[in-house]
């Protein structure tokens, strides 16, 4: 979980280099969708719940499939249109295994996030329900 | 004490992100000491509390001593 | 099709720049494992066909998903292990998308692509015929 | 004359990556004057031989005018 922008490069180039000698590497990268109406949006978490839940989702990775190694970046923090909220990837010597991986990890990674959410619209904050969320989330990662 | 963590909504109807109660702490003594409409929101299905990092199954049953972390978690946004 | 070292960072960090507004990126870079024998690989291609079928491949791929953009990078010349031989991106607004678009390039890069290599072993290059080939490419691709 | 383009072990076989052939040149002229164990690849299944970017269905129907580019090519051996 990372309170300030991602530098998705310079974590690509790093994961890719640790896992150079790796087959293949999958990678997904979710960003802040343009709806035209939301100026910016702030997600909070716990700490408590949300890093030992994405660190045993990585480990469940990790275990299911026969990877090299995963990455799992979030944002928490406020967030304009266009930023990277999420970052997976993983390696493995076979392209199947990182895909599925990658997929496996972005299905599972809202269950692991205790994460509310408020946008910014017309000057105001409002903070997201998950009735009116969760058709928003499939729209930006499913 | 008990620290009380307040998330998301939670924060802005407090007015505040933490604050501290008397321990031991059970699922009423919580009750009454929050904002009405947190415990209120509480006791549906879609707020939880957790416990030193634990979310509760059974909210009924918290039994938070000295030195623990009660966090006050509304409906998540997903991510 | 590229002569030189494809420099992943920088087509990632592009790519995903034009493509700033979609929500969401995936991507799968291959690279050239270490299989303890093999000290370089060679690629040559014949760029009458390759050229025209890739693009062909990533025009089919623009109009089967509905994605914002794609790119296909295919290394030609002298690699060695953990070196990239392949980088295949795809922007999209959905996730599902993104993922399939790059599955499907990649599950047809080979056949749109009239490569021959040959590998280096003991000091010595050898051409890789397909029998072999088939076997080792499906180990280090699927 | 018609460009011969050699690709794969066919440039080793060859010694060279490319030649001129006079035109016009069909498929026995190719035949009588690439190297025989070219030749006798190029007879088999796997080895194609494209006229000006187009990979040939049928070999034998070669038809290579002067100025066209002929490229032979070996099986390929994935990317």
């Amino acid at each position: 979980m990372l309170d300030k922008g991602l530098s998705v490069g310079e974590a690509q180039a790093a994961f890719s280099n640790i896992n150079r000698l790796s087959g293949g590497i999958a990678s997904f990268l979710g960003k802040v969708r343009d709806d035209g109406e939301t100026q910016a949006l702030e997600l909070t978490h716990y700490a408590p719940l949300t890093e030992p839940a994405i660190r045993e989702l990585a480990q469940e990775a990790l275990s299911r499939f026969a990877l090299d190694g995963v990455l799992v970046w979030h944002r928490i923090g406020v967030m304009t249109r266009g930023q990277p909220i999420v970052l997976v990837m993983a390696a493995a010597p076979h392209r199947r295994a990182a895909f599925d991986a990658v997929d496996f990890l972005m299905d599972h990674l809202k269950s692991a996030s205790w994460l509310w959410k408020r946008e910014k619209r017309g000057g105001t904050w409002e903070w997201i329900e998950p009735r009116a969320e969760d058709r928003l989330d499939l729209s930006r990662w499913t | 004490m008990v620290r009380i963590v307040y998330l998301g909504k939670f924060a802005d109807w407090a007015g505040r992100d933490e604050e501290e109660f008397e321990a031991p702490l059970d699922w009423e003594g919580l009750a009454q000491r929050v904002e009405p409409r947190i415990a209120e929101e509480l006791r549906g299905d879609r707020a939880h509390i957790s416990l030193d990092g634990v979310v509760l199954a059974d909210k009924q049953a918290l039994s938070a001593k000295d030195g623990s972390e009660v966090a006050l978690l509304p409906p998540v946004s997903g991510g």
